[in-house]
């Protein structure tokens, strides 16, 4: 029982991640109709927002300590970071919750990054076959990708997550259960939270502001809104900004559970697109729910106990290849993904 | 584009480098001491250094070269001189090798075999190299290995960690420096009983490729030789990222040790899971649950963070050694970049230096030659004690470090702590060993 | 007219694939590994464009083949004999049945599903062969020769010696003529001129199915696919065709590529490397016949040529400059070559797409245009 | 007996009933016009007639063979051919390879590889193909993409294009929708010219009346997914029930 619980945790926990990913990514298909290869790239460029916020933080005041030697036998250099010989308690404080810090910078950071992508290239490729889409994206992707490599090399760089939010806590008491049997690290808890609310401001808003009634018209009918005088387009790039600020969001948040490097984007890529599929092209609460719905089933396949009864039938380890046979199932089985408009791509 | 390079080819000597563009002719066989591939004519010889520029190893691909270029310098007789005052064999003078300057050419593994072997087919047939050295994975260096001993041509190995290196697919054209699964093993076991008892119960995380599952049965092996017991060895595919769901079921497997088979990337994010499960401050069976990582490298250690604080793992070499070719090595690197080496740099280093005075001793560039005069060596002074490349299977046996997170880290490069240096005598093998039987060196093939 | 150029066309191109050893000397390539990946690659290209080119259906899959290809020939060589020809025939083969098998799934979907499902499969076929599958494949390390297989067709060589792959004696890494010309050292080697041929067989193919009725519907599948249904086609078969014969050229590749070098590496299947093909198809222009070879020799340039300039390359290079100003340069330049060729490569991919949708191909078009100014022309013979 | 027998097709989407108990039954060599208003099924209809759309219930015969859950491609192999609303051609290709097409489908069938035959050795189909790009007066421009074309000559092209395979049944989705008084009248003319040199049955569906009263030989009515009315083209002028259901004050 207890083990079930914590493969669900960490299901849902694994979901948040690919459910934040794959609602930008279905945001920018639904509205814009553009497959966007770049996406994976965004959330890694997200968690290197992080990485920047904490190398600016610790930018440093250099002292020589005579008393010291460092390796080479010189006189060791002392390193006090400026804000907190600025701020004092408060630069420690700004430095202990950098992720936190992080998440303010990253919001107008990728909001902007977004915009200047849909303005300077995406926005060409309208009318452009799906294929052109995807081969810019992804030609973007390799370059984003190489731009971090060439600034913070490729060995992955530790965030810590904030001292009062790290460690593990005893999830099963709060379920009563016994005490000890569900333990879980209090930061992968934070994730979950984090991205519901995120999930939720983002459904609120398309539903609760005229802008968002704006574009769920314009993702129904791009012409008709269109007709009535609108500017689609303009709210069209604002969406832009917005997915890739949840892509962004994702990935500052998702810094102390992974060492973040350059490659990241991609390992996420490939998993996103399947979970929209799986989710159903353009449909917002179908990603979300297959992002989820992945997740649990990634994590429950994972369980020695089931890798066991199925090597024990003689089928390959599951783990590997789970998600995309899920993916390649619901493809085949039912085109229109989970809750995918009826019609779509059934031919 | 090459009109300008021909012009300048007198300049571009002192560059040591044949590079892209350029319209250099190549030597393929040749006179005097001739007889095998890439037989240098001229005054200088040609290396080639073939490191990951690209993919998740780039960075150790980097220090790497960092290490050769000090190595070249070394051998050209510039800089301090570095290993080479402290190395036991005295035939290195500074003047390049066998009199001739060294050059070298740099490539691209991207850390995939296919790549690699582009790269190093274009250093033998296009740049005339005479030796190819590097790598950063297992994977890659077998199979630029493998390419070497077909080419004719002498492969010093890089950081190469698995047992097959020198085990089934040795070749009798390939050398390794760096220790291996067994011997990590091997080393790992005594310090841990001594340590945490002979009463243990392992759950072991593997990575599923070649490499994780001889790394594992050697761990598996030593550990229970002395009394441990494994309770369950779980294979994880080589892409995850995410390794909750693999160590949620070790906190009520029963298990009181955990032990990670992975690296790179991999090592990473599952250390940085286990520490985040609470695992490093449980206690189980009246024990404190253990992590241990079998192999360490510092750049693992610096990307996995606070959490390889109090963590067991062995390596091949650690900056903080106080012996003297260790030292020297240090100084002469830290100067040079100011920071410490890493064990890939230190490890390539030696093949360097190693490389270049087997080719002294010998009195030829020929693979044979060289690979002969390797054979048995026994040298002192690179770190790591005394040391023997072995005829048998072209490993070299050397004292092993047992090593530990810091827990009080003084500066960014301080992040491990050698507890034990295990004697090389602990980590010997018979080349027909279980885990490493099945190969054949086959003959030294000197090419052309 | 069309059938005149065509032949003139092939005639070109078999002319310059045969002179390749001469006439890559002055760039640096013109070494064997090099001219070999080259024309593999080109086959590789080639048989891609005949299933994206002609029928618009974008594969992420078609490392896997290549894969299957390179694996199936390794085991010949392991196996039967180390003559290439039952190897190759076994990857063309192998490779077939897995892309008609791969080809029938995915094929149920068009579009970005169609994608997503090669990619889907491929990366499943990587990860099993990385790990599951090592008793067939040899995971990490990939499948090689040993000295103890038992090549049953084959006479024992000397003693402790890998044989070495051949065509009925001819050995691939052997260069049978080493003259100097113009004072550059060049290397004529069986196994280029091994896969040379291929290439030039592959592209007499290409030719053919372009210009063929089948080529027509595969063209016909791709403007208006919904037209050609209600004209009473079955386009499926044809789109299955089509991957199934752009699967066994990637399998003669592959096949080719374990010929000239006997090893088959997971890597080789990873999606990364179908990703690759598409960038040669696209740089060199896609649906063109010449365009995915340019492509495949621009990238493999890439990768092999611009990986390798270092810093101490580029200041040979600039040294007749002032010292700040060579300093300057080099520091510019560097993040873009060597260890950056990634980055620039990127970029141009990315160029290539937003400016020439047609590739190099249509840019060579476009500036022939300017030159000849058959542009005006054209444009006049309009209006008439 | 007609060529085209269609036994009370229902269709429902939803609440809504698209199709309720049509029959229709369309004479060989007739011209046979579908008409009603906005909404009243007429697309729908087409849809179950060419393959797209399965009818809930009902039966299609075509020349004796019953087409419904037939694929598209069957249904022409058949002997229909349809022109769409907005012409449907291979906006890539050249208007000569266009015509081609359907040629290769009508003599080879649904599939077949022939990668090694040569399309311009080809001297049968390209007989063919130039005959009827002369007949329909496009041989000038057949080297042209047909993407360039002029509206009127896509139109002209597609049904070239249908006509080439020689069907027995020619489906006309509104021909001339969104076409110029000047384009319309060329295409009732082009369709007069076909229907004196060849002997096609035809199915229109049209909105435009004076197309209708053109070229029909008989007209049925649909209102609300159902049939109201059948007949001669002057029966159906004065059909009370049309008046009512369809034409309204609209002159005819």
């Amino acid at each position: 029982m207890d083990a079930i619980l914590l493969q669900i945790l960490n299901g849902i926990d694994k979901g948040s991640a690919y459910a934040l990913i794959a609602l930008g990514l279905t945001l920018i298909f639904g509205t814009l109709g553009v497959v966007n290869f770049t996406h994976g790239a965004l959330f890694m460029i997200g968690a290197f927002v992080a990485v920047t916020v904490g190398k600016v933080l610790d930018i440093s005041k250099i002292t020589i300590d005579p008393s010291r030697v460092d390796f080479l036998g010189n006189p060791a250099k002392i390193r006090t970071p400026y804000v907190t010989e600025w701020f004092g308690d408060f630069g420690l404080w700004l430095i202990e919750w950098s992720v936190l810090v992080s998440v303010v910078v990253a919001i107008p950071v990728m909001i902007l990054i977004g915009i200047i992508m849909e303005r300077g290239l995406i926005r060409h490729f309208y009318s452009r076959p799906h294929a052109d889409q995807i081969l810019v994206t992804f030609g973007l992707a390799i370059v984003l990708q190489n731009i971090i490599k060439a600034i913070f090399g490729a060995n992955p760089i530790p965030q810590s997550a904030p001292d009062l939010l790290q460690g593990s806590v005893d999830f099963g008491v709060w379920v009563g259960m016994a005490e000890n049997a569900v333990v879980y690290p209090l930061w992968r808890l934070v994730y979950f939270v984090f991205s519901m609310v995120l999930i939720g401001g983002v459904f609120a808003f398309l539903r609760f502001t005229t802008f968002g009634m704006v574009v769920r018209a314009g993702m129904a009918d791009r012409e008709t809104v269109g007709l009535l005088g609108i500017n689609i387009d303009r709210r069209f790039t604002i969406m832009f900004g917005v997915a890739a600020a949840v892509a962004g969001l994702a990935g500052v948040m998702y810094t102390p559970i992974s060492p973040p490097n350059y490659p990241m984007g991609m390992d996420f890529l490939v998993l996103s697109f399947v979970v929209v599929v799986v989710g159903g092209m353009g449909s917002l609460p179908g990603a979300v729910l297959a992002g989820f719905l992945l997740g649990i089933i990634e994590s429950f396949a994972s369980m020695p106990l089931i890798k066991d009864s199925i090597a024990a039938i003689g089928l390959p380890s599951i783990d590997q290849i789970i998600i995309y046979l899920v993916a390649v199932i619901v493809l085949l089985v039912r085109p229109r993904g989970l809750m995918g408009k009826a019609g779509m791509m059934e031919e | 584009m090459s009109k300008l390079i021909l012009n300048r080819r007198g300049l571009l000597k002192t560059g040591a480098a044949v590079g892209a563009g350029m319209a250099m002719p190549t030597i393929l066989t040749a006179a005097s001491d001739g007889g095998y591939t890439n037989a240098p004519t001229g005054s200088t010889v040609t290396l080639g250094f073939n490191v990951p520029q690209s993919g998740p190893y780039a960075d150790e691909g980097a220090d790497e070269l960092r290490a050769y270029l000090l190595a070249v310098k070394h051998l050209n007789g510039e800089g301090d001189g570095g290993m080479m005052n402290t190395f036991s064999s005295k035939e290195l003078k500074g003047n390049g090798i066998l009199g001739r300057k060294v050059e070298y050419v740099t490539g691209d593994t991207q850390t995939k075999s296919d790549a690699a072997r582009a790269s190093a087919q274009s250093m033998i047939q296009k740049d005339g190299a005479v030796m190819i050295t590097g790598g950063s994975s297992s994977g890659v260096a077998i199979a630029v290995q493998g390419l070497c001993q077909e080419a004719g041509i002498i492969f010093m190995a890089g950081l190469t960690h698995s047992n097959d290196t020198t085990g089934k697919d040795k070749k009798a054209n390939g050398f390794r420096h760096f220790f291996n699964g067994y011997m990590s093993a091997a080393a790992l076991a005594p310090v841990l009983a001594d340590r945490y008892g002979t009463d243990r119960k392992a759950y072991h995380l593997t990575a599923d490729y070649t490499w994780g599952w001889t790394q594992q049965a050697s761990m598996a092996a030593a550990t229970e030789a002395k009394g441990w017991e494994t309770v369950a060895n779980v294979l994880t595919p080589l892409t995850t990222t995410d390794f909750s769901s693999y160590i949620a079921p070790v906190i009520n497997s029963g298990a009181d040790v955990l032990v990670l088979n992975h690296y790179g990337g991999n090592m990473i994010n599952s250390l940085t899971s286990a520490v985040q499960f609470g695992l490093k401050d449980k206690m189980v069976n009246n024990k404190n649950f253990e992590i241990i990582v079998p192999l360490y490298s510092r750049l693992m250690a610096k990307g996995a963070g606070e959490n390889v604080k109090g963590i067991f793992g062995s390596t091949n070499w650690h900056w903080s050694l106080q012996d003297e070719g260790s030292k020297a090595f240090v100084q002469s690197f830290g100067q040079e970049y100011g920071f410490p080496p890493s064990q890939a740099a230190h490890t390539v280093y030696c093949q360097t230096l190693l490389y270049a005075d087997a080719c002294e001793r010998a009195g030829t560039h020929n693979p044979c030659g060289v690979g002969e005069a390797l054979e048995g060596f026994k040298f002192s002074g690179l770190g790591n004690g005394d040391v023997e490349y072995r005829a048998e299977d072209h490993q070299c046996f050397k004292d092993v470090l047992v090593v530990k997170g810091k827990e009080n880290p003084t500066s960014e490069f301080d992040l491990l702590e050698v507890v034990e240096v295990t004697p090389r005598a602990q980590v010997e093998y018979d080349p027909e060993n279980e885990f490493f039987a099945g190969g054949s060196l086959g003959t030294c093939n000197p090419g052309a | 007219m069309t059938l005149m150029r065509d032949r003139t066309l092939l005639i070109i191109f078999t002319l310059f694939v045969l002179a390749a050893p001469l006439i890559f000397a002055p760039t640096g390539a013109a070494y064997p590994d090099l001219l070999q990946r080259f024309a593999i690659y080109g086959i590789f290209a080639i048989g891609f464009n005949i299933l994206f080119g002609l029928t618009g259906y974008l594969s992420f899959g078609h490392a896997a083949f290549l894969g299957v290809g390179s694996y199936s020939a390794v085991w010949m060589f392991k196996l039967l004999s180390m003559n290439i020809l039952p190897a190759l025939l076994l990857s063309v083969v192998m490779a077939g049945i897995f892309a008609l098998l791969i080809g029938y799934i995915s094929l149920r979907r068009s579009g970005i599903y169609f994608s997503i499902l090669t990619l889907a499969l491929a990366q499943m076929s990587y990860v099993l062969a990385y790990s599951v599958l090592t008793p067939l494949t040899n995971g990490e390390t990939g499948l090689q020769l040993r000295l103890d297989d038992p090549r049953i067709l084959d006479a024992a060589g000397p003693e402790g010696f890998l044989p070495s792959t051949n065509l009925f004696g001819l050995e691939m890494k052997e260069v049978f003529w080493n003259p100097t010309v113009f004072g550059y050292d060049l290397q004529f080697n069986w196994g280029y001129y091994v896969s040379a041929v291929m290439l030039i067989l592959s592209f007499w193919i290409s030719i053919r199915i372009f210009r063929s009725p089948f080529g027509l519907m595969l063209r016909a599948i791709k403007t208006n696919q919904t037209r050609l249904n209600y004209t009473g086609v079955n386009s499926r078969p044809y789109t299955l065709a089509a991957f199934v014969i752009s699967g066994m050229f990637a399998g003669l590749a592959g096949g080719l590529l374990a010929s000239m070098d006997p090893l088959a590496g997971a890597e080789r299947m990873q999606w990364t490397v179908g990703g690759e093909v598409v960038l040669m198809v696209v740089l060199g222009g896609m649906g063109t016949l010449i365009g995915p070879v340019l492509g495949a020799i621009f990238i493999k340039y890439f990768e092999n040529i611009f990986s390798k300039i270092n810093e101490v390359v580029l200041q040979g290079w600039f040294s007749f400059l002032p010292d700040w100003l060579s300093n300057f340069l080099v520091t510019i330049v560097s993040p873009f070559v060597g260890r950056g060729w990634g980055l620039t490569l990127g970029a141009l991919f990315m160029i290539v797409v937003i400016f020439l949708p047609g590739g190099l191909v249509d840019g060579a078009r476009r500036i022939m245009r300017k030159i000849t100014g058959a542009d005006r022309r054209a444009a006049k013979a309009r209006n008439e | 007996m007609g060529i085209l027998e269609v036994q009370n097709v229902n269709k429902r989407f939803g609440g809504l009933q698209a199709l309720n108990n049509v029959n229709l039954d369309v004479a060989e060599g007739s011209v046979h016009a579908l008409i009603g208003p906005n909404g009243a099924g007429k697309s729908t209809f087409l849809n179950c007639l060419i393959g797209k759309l399965k009818p809930d219930t009902g039966s299609v015969q075509f020349d004796g063979q019953p087409v419904l859950g037939k694929k598209p491609h069957e249904i022409n192999q058949l002997g229909v051919a349809r022109v769409f609303q907005t012409p449907e051609i291979f906006m890539d290709l050249t208007v000569f390879e266009n015509v081609m097409i359907p040629c290769f489908a009508h003599r080879d069938g649904a599939f077949k590889i022939n990668a090694f035959a040569r399309v311009l050795r080809d001297k049968e189909i390209r007989q063919k193909a130039e005959d009827i790009l002369e007949d329909m007066g496009m041989k000038e421009k057949m080297a042209a993409q047909s993407g360039s074309l002029s509206r009127g000559d896509k139109r002209r092209l597609e049904i070239a294009m249908c006509l080439v395979q020689e069907p027995k049944l020619l489906l006309l989705d509104e021909p001339t929708a969104g076409m110029a008084r000047a384009d319309t009248n060329n295409t009732i003319d082009l369709l007069n010219h076909i229907g004196e040199t060849r002997k096609i049955t035809k199915v229109i569906i049209e909105h435009d009346m004076h197309v209708v009263f053109s070229l029909a030989t008989t007209i049925s009515v649909l209102a609300q997914g159902a049939i109201i009315a059948e007949g001669l083209p002057e029966e159906i002028k004065g059909h009370p029930k049309v008046r009512e259901a369809y034409l309204g004050e609209a002159e005819v």
